[in-house]
C-alpha cells in the first residue's frame, strides 16, 4: 500500500490515486506516454509515478502516438498491463490504426491466446477554453469499433473506480476523461474507496418519472442542473450516467426509458453517427410501445469543435435541454 | 560450374539490378557537420551583409519584443495561451526573411512569430491563441499556412505543395518548421521521404529547442543530431547555431536556393533554447534547472548579434534606440489592438463546414438563431 | 475529350472511365497512391492513367498513407484537386489523422479561404474472400467526422456520375468504393453518361407499400433480391439507395417511411455505433408518428471482420433482411 | 564585452548544456557499408560452419518446395491467396535460424516461411492465407507474432516486446522483418526511434526485393540504402548480400548478438528479389521485365550455397537429394493435409471478441444460432 498523504478531492487527483494504487498492486501495470514521467503529465494526472515507481514504470515517451501505442502492444504481448496517455484526444488519431487493427482485433484474431490488457486514457471534450484540437469529442470512433471497451466517469468517484476496473480489466480499454470535470471535487476519501464497479454498468443518478436523461462524462452535471431546473417547469426528470458506452448497459436505460415513456440523450460528440444516434436507436428497438415521444438528442452541433469564444453556444446546456423536453410531445 | 567461375565473382560481385534500385554509394557527402555552423564570433562574420544584418537586428528586437507582450496578453487574459519564442528568434526571423514574396512558410503552433516577421499583422497571427477562429488570415494572401497544432502533420503538406508548383512550373519554395519533439512523429517521417523521392523544393527547419514540454532531447532520440536525419533520406542534413540569427540565414537561404535551383529538400536542425516555459501554463522548473537556462542566456540570440554588429561598427547606439522604439510602437499597438474584445458571430459556427450548408446544418443553425432570438427577448 | 474505344461494362471500369474524364477536362486533377501508376491499382481502376497522362498526373507514391493524403492536403492548398487510392479500407486508417485533423476542417479553420477538394477512394466492404484488414466496412468513422462528404456508389451508372460529382466538389470527399460490386455490369454507355447525379441525393431504387429498406453500397443489391423474395410473403418492398451517407439525404427517406409506416437500415458495417444507427434515430424522430413499429436494422455483427470462411454468416443477406421485417409487427 | 571576450568564443564555441542533448558527434561508424556484405564466393567462405551450413541448405531447399507447394495451393483453391518468397528464402531462413529458443519473431505478412523454418506447422502458418482464422497457431507457445498485413505495425510491437522483456530481466531478442515498401511508412520511423532511445534488443531486417508490389525502390526512397536509415536513429546499418544465406545468417547473428548484450538495435538490411508475383493474383510482367528477373536468377540462393558447398565438399550428391527427399516429404504432407476442409464453427464468430461476451453479442449469437437451426431443419 502507497503511504501518500494526500487526500484526493479532485478528478484529477482520484485518478492519479487509481494510477498510483494498480502500480503498487500490481508490477506488470506500466506508465507511458508524453510528459507523464518528470512532469506528471499535462493534466497532472500521472505526477509523482515516476518518483514513486521509478522512469521504467512510468516512462516518458519520444512524441510519437502510434510508436506508444503499438509499443504498449508489444508490452502487453508480453505480459504487461501498460496505461497509455494520450495527452489530448485529438492527438490520439496518429495512433488510430495501432489501435483499430491491432489492439482491438489481437483477442480476436489470435483465438483468444493473445489478449492486451491496455487501458489507453484519453482526456476528452471542450469546455476548457482549449484552442483548436485540443477540445475534441471523439468517442464515435471507439464506440464504433468492436473490440475494445470504452468507459468515461463523470464523477471523483468514478474516476477512481473505472479507473482501476480498466486497468484491471484483460480487454483493451479506451478511458475518455472529461476534462473539464479533471477539478471537480468530491468529498470522496481515497483511503476508502468505494467498491470498483465494474465496466459496463449505468448507474441512475437522479430518478425521475417524467423523462428520462440519457448522457454520461461531462454532460452529466449539465443533465443533473437541467433536471433541478426542470422541476419548475414541472418535470420531474431521472438522469442515467452510462458511464460506459461500451459494453453499453441497454437494460438499465431500457428499465427507466420503459417508467418514463420519454428520453432526450443527451452529449458533446457531435449529434451525426454520435453515440446518441445509436442509443436512441436502441432504446427505440426495446421501447417502442413504451414510447410517448420520439428519443430526441441533445449534442454538439455537426461542426469541427469551434473557437473557445463560442463553445458555449456549441455545447449542451441546460437551455438547450430543456428546450428539448419540452419538445417530447407533453400535449399528446 | 563453381563459384570462382560465376560471372563477375569477386568482392564486387553482384547481379545488375536495373540502376533504379541500385544501391548507390555517395553516402558521405550526405553527413552533417559534426559541430554547429555559426558565423558570428567567427571569422565567417568578415563577409556579414550590413543591410541584412541590421535588417535582423531590427526583426530579433521586435521579435524579443512581441514574445514578451503577447505573455503579457496572457497574463491579462486576452490570449487563451501562448508558447513563446523568446530564444528562438534567431530561428523564427531568419526562415521568414530567407523566403521570396511567392514563397510559401509552413509555421508549427510555435511560429507565431515567423509569420509576424513575414508581414502578417500580429492580431492576425493570433487570432487562434486568443480564442477566436483558428486562422485569422487567408493562408493564400499571404502563402503562409494555418499554424500547425497536431504535431509533425504540417510537413507533408508543405512537400504536396512544394512539389504542386514545380508541376506548375512555378517558382516557389516551401518552408517548413517543426520542433525536435515533431520529427518522432510518423508524418516527419513520411514527408521527408516523399520530399527527397520527389526532389520538392522544400527546407525542413527544426528547431531543436532541447524540449519536447517536459521531454528532453536524449528522451527523444539517440541520433547524433537531428540533422542526421537526412541521411536516410538521401537528403543534405545542415547543422546550425539556432541562436546565430547570420548563421541560420545562411544556412536557410542555401537551402533555399538549393530546393529553388532543382537541388530538392534539405534538412536544416537549428540548435536553439527555449528560454521560458512550454506555454504561460507550464511549469519549466519542474524538468530544467536554473543553471541551464542561465547557461543559455549567455548565448542569447539578441545579444550576440547586437555584439558582433556594434564591435563591427554595423549598428551604433542610434540603431539600437531606433530599434527598440519600433518595437515598443509595435507593442503597444498590439496591445491596445488586443484589449479590444473580438466580436464573433455564433451564427458563424455553420459556416464554412461545407461549400453548401447541409439541411442539417440549416436546422441546428435555425434552432441556435430561435435560441438567440429568445435570449435577446428575454 | 479521350478516345479510347473500351466500352465501360463493369463498375470498375466505369470508375476508370470516371478518372480518365475528369483528368481530360480538368487539367488540376491529380490521382496518386501506392501502385495506381504502372500497375493501374490492384483493382485496376486507375489501369491506363499514367500512360494517358504522364506520371505526373497519376503518381506512384511511396507507401506512407498519411503522407499521401498528407502531400494531397498540400497540392489542394495550392489549387490541385487530388484524387487519392488508399488501397483497402484497413490501410486507410494510418491517414487518419491527416484526414481528421485537416482535411474535414481546414475549409472550415481558414473561414472559407482554403477549400480542400480532395477526392479519397476507399474500396470497402467484404464479400470478396479478403483476408484480415481487407474487408472493412469503415463508413462509421467518416460519418462521424464534420466536414467531410461520404458517398458510395452501388450500380455502375452511379459509380460514374458519383465520381465525377465527388471530383468537381469543392469539398473533400470521401469516396466508398464496394468492393464486391467492381465487377458488377451494366448496359450503360460511357460515351453517353447519364447526367451526373449531384451529390446528397437518395432514390427510391423499387418502389413499395409495406415497408422500406434502406440501404446503400453493397448491400443494395441485397436488399432488391430480398424484395423480390419478399412478394411472396406478401409483403411488397420499398428500397431506397441513399448514395451519399454525408450529406444524408432524410427528405427522401422520410418520405418513404412515412408511405409505409415501417423501416428496415441495412448495412455491412457493424451495428454498435454504425451509420444505420444514425439513420434509424433520424427516421423515428421525424417520422414517430407514422411508425407501425420500431426501425429496424440488420448490419454486420459487433465483431472484428470474421475469416472468408465464416463472412457469409457475417453479411447482412435476404434471409436476415425478410426475417427482420418479420419482425416489423405486423400483427398489430 | 566584444565578441572575442566571450567565454569560450571561438569555433567551438558553444555554451554548455547538459549532455543530454548535446550533439554526439560519433556519426561515422554509424555508417553502413557502400556495398553488400557477402560471404559465398568470397575469401570470407573459408571460414563457413558446414553444420550450420547443411542446415541452411536443407531448409533452403525446404523453403523453396514450401514457396511451390503453397502457390499450387492457391490454384487448387486450397489457399485464398499467397504472397510468395521464392527468391528470397535465404531472408527467411536466415531469420529463423538466428534465433535462440527464448527469442520473438515478428514476421511481416510475406514471411510465413520464416514462421515455418522456425518449427510452426505449415497448416497453422497458412491459416490465414486459406481464408480460415488469422493466427492459427498460439503466438506465446512459438514466440512468433501474428502475421502483420497492416505494414509495419508489427515493428513497434517487436520494439515494446524486446523493452518489456528487458525491463524483466529476460534474454529475449525480438527479429522483426519488413519489406523495402514498409519502411516508408510512419510505424517504421516510430519504432526505429524507440527502439534506439530505450536501447531496446531489436533487429529490424528489411527485405528490400526491389518492389512493393509494382513500385520499385526508385520510388521509394532516395537514401543511398535503406541501411542508411539506420544513422537518423543513432543505430548501426547493416547492408547484406539477402541472397547470400551465409552472409545474412552471419550479419544477424551479430546484430542479435549485439542486442542480446546490451548494445541495442540493428537496422539490416538484405538486398534480394523476389522471382514471383507479388501474390499469386498479381501480374508482375505489368511493371518488370524478363531481363531482370532472369538476371537475379542467376544470384539464386539455393544455387548459391548449393555451388558453394559443393565445390567445398561440405556437401554431396547424397546430401542434396536427402535434401530434396525430405522437401518432397513436407510438400506431400502439406498437400495431403490442405485438401481437407477445414471446419470453423460459426458460432465463433462471437469468441474471443471480449474476455466475456456482452449482451449485445449474446443476443446477436442467439440470432445466428436460431438462423443455423432453422437452416439445418430445412
Ligand atoms: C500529434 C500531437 N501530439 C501531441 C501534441 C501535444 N504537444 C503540443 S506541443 C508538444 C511538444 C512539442 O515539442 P517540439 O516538437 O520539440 O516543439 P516545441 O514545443 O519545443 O516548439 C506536445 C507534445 C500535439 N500538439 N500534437
Ligand atoms: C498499411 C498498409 N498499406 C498498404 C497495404 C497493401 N499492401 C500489401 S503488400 C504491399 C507492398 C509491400 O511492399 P514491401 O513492404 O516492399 O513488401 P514485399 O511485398 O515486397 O514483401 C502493399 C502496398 C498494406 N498491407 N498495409
Ligand atoms: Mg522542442
Ligand atoms: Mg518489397
Amino acid at each position: 500500500m502507497t503511504t501518500v498523504a494526500v487526500k484526493p478531492a479532485t478528478m484529477a487527483q482520484a485518478l492519479g490515486r487509481a494510477l498510483r494504487d494498480a502500480m503498487a498492486e500490481d508490477p506488470t501495470v506500466h506508465v507511458m506516454g508524453e510528459d507523464v514521467g518528470t512532469l506528471g503529465g499535462v493534466f497532472r494526472i500521472t505526477d509523482g509515478l515516476a518518483k514513486e515507481f521509478g522512469e521504467e514504470r512510468c516512462t516518458d515517451t519520444p512524441l510519437a502516438e502510434a510508436g506508444i501505442l503499438g509499443a504498449a502492444v508489444g508490452m502487453a504481448m508480453y505480459g504487461l498491463r501498460p496505461v497509455v496517455e494520450m495527452q489530448f484526444d485529438a492527438f490520439a488519431y496518429p495512433a488510430f490504426e495501432q489501435l483499430i487493427s491491432h489492439v482491438s482485433r489481437m483477442r480476436n484474431r489470435t483465438r483468444g491466446a493473445m489478449p492486451l490488457p491496455i487501458t489507453i486514457r484519453v482526456p476528452y471534450g471542450g469546455g476548457i477554453g482549449g484552442v483548436e484540437h485540443h477540445s475534441d469529442s471523439s468517442e464515435a470512433y471507439y464506440v464504433a469499433t468492436p473490440g475494445l471497451h470504452v468507459v468515461t466517469p463523470a464523477t471523483v468517484e468514478d474516476a477512481y473506480g473505472l479507473l482501476r476496473a480498466s486497468i484491471a480489466s484483460d480487454d483493451p480499454v479506451v478511458f475518455l476523461e472529461p476534462k473539464r470535470l479533471y477539478w471537480s471535487k468530491s468529498e470522496w476519501n481515497p483511503d476508502t474507496p468505494a467498491a470498483v464497479p465494474g465496466i459496463g454498468k449505468a448507474l441512475v443518478r437522479r430518478a425521475g418519472t417524467s423523462a428520462t436523461l440519457i448522457t454520461y462524462g461531462p454532460s452529466l452535471p449539465v443533465c443533473l442542473e437541467a433536471a433541478e431546473a426542470a422541476r419548475e417547469e414541472g418535470w420531474d426528470l431521472e438522469v442515467v450516467d452510462l458511464r460506459s458506452l461500451v459494453p453499453f448497459d441497454e437494460d438499465t436505460v431500457v428499465a427507466s426509458v420503459r417508467r418514463t415513456g420519454r428520453a432526450v440523450v443527451v452529449h458533446e460528440a457531435n449529434g451525426f453517427g454520435g453515440p446518441g444516434a445509436e442509443i436512441a436507436a436502441r432504446i427505440t428497438e426495446r421501447c417502442f410501445h413504451h414510447l410517448e415521444a420520439p428519443v430526441l438528442r441533445v449534442t454538439g452541433f455537426d461542426i469541427p469543435y469551434p473557437p473557445p469564444m463560442l463553445e458555449k453556444h456549441h455545447l449542451p446546456g441546460v437551455d438547450r435541454i430543456l428546450d428539448t423536453v419540452a419538445r417530447l410531445q407533453w400535449e399528446n | 560450374m563453381t563459384v570462382q567461375e560465376l560471372p563477375g565473382a569477386g568482392a564486387s560481385y553482384r547481379p545488375t539490378p536495373p540502376p533504379s534500385w541500385r544501391p548507390r554509394t555517395e553516402a558521405a557527402p550526405l553527413l552533417p557537420d559534426a559541430e554547429p555552423y555559426r558565423v558570428l564570433g567567427t571569422p565567417a562574420a568578415d563577409k556579414l551583409d550590413p543591410e541584412l544584418m541590421r535588417r535582423c537586428y531590427a526583426e530579433l528586437v521586435r521579435g524579443r519584443r512581441y514574445n514578451a507582450q503577447a505573455t503579457a496578453l496572457t497574463r491579462q487574459g486576452r490570449l487563451a495561451v501562448y508558447p513563446s519564442t523568446v530564444g528562438q528568434e534567431a530561428c523564427e526571423i531568419a526562415a521568414a526573411l530567407v523566403l521570396a514574396e511567392q514563397d510559401w512558410l509552413f509555421p508549427s503552433y510555435r511560429d507565431t512569430l515567423a509569420a509576424v516577421a513575414r508581414g502578417l499583422d500580429p492580431v492576425q497571427a493570433l487570432t487562434l491563441l486568443r480564442g477566436d477562429w483558428h486562422t485569422g488570415y487567408d493562408p493564400r494572401e499571404h502563402r503562409i499556412a494555418p499554424l500547425s497544432t497536431p504535431l509533425a502533420t504540417q510537413l507533408p503538406h508543405a512537400v504536396g505543395l512544394a512539389h504542386a508548383a514545380r508541376l506548375r512550373g512555378d517558382d516557389v519554395v516551401a518552408l517548413a518548421m517543426v520542433g525536435d519533439g515533431g520529427t518522432s512523429e510518423g508524418d516527419f517521417h513520411e514527408a521527408l521521404n516523399f520530399a527527397a523521392v520527389w526532389q520538392a523544393p522544400v527546407v525542413f527547419l527544426v528547431q531543436n529547442n532541447g524540449f519536447a514540454i517536459s521531454v528532453p532531447l536524449a528522451k527523444q532520440t539517440a541520433a547524433p543530431t537531428l540533422a542526421h536525419k537526412g541521411v536516410g533520406y538521401g537528403m543534405p542534413g545542415r547543422l546550425v547555431d539556432g541562436n546565430d540569427v547570420a548563421a541560420v540565414h545562411e544556412v536557410l537561404a542555401e537551402a533555399v536556393h538549393r530546393a529553388r535551383t532543382g537541388g530538392g529538400p534539405t534538412l536544416v536542425e537549428a540548435i536553439t533554447y527555449r528560454m521560458d516555459a512550454h506555454t504561460n501554463a507550464d511549469d519549466a522548473t519542474r524538468y530544467r534547472d536554473d543553471d541551464e537556462v542561465a547557461a543559455w542566456k549567455e548565448h542569447d540570440p539578441v545579444e550576440l548579434l547586437e555584439r558582433e554588429l556594434t564591435a563591427r561598427g554595423i549598428l551604433d547606439e542610434a540603431g539600437i534606440e531606433a530599434a527598440k522604439d519600433a518595437a515598443e510602437t509595435m507593442a503597444a499597438a498590439l496591445r491596445e489592438r488586443m484589449n479590444a474584445d473580438p466580436v464573433l458571430d455564433p451564427m458563424d459556427l455553420f459556416a464554412h463546414v461545407y461549400a453548401e450548408q447541409t439541411g442539417r446544418l440549416r436546422e441546428q443553425a435555425a434552432m441556435l438563431r430561435a435560441e438567440l432570438d429568445a435570449e435577446a427577448q428575454g
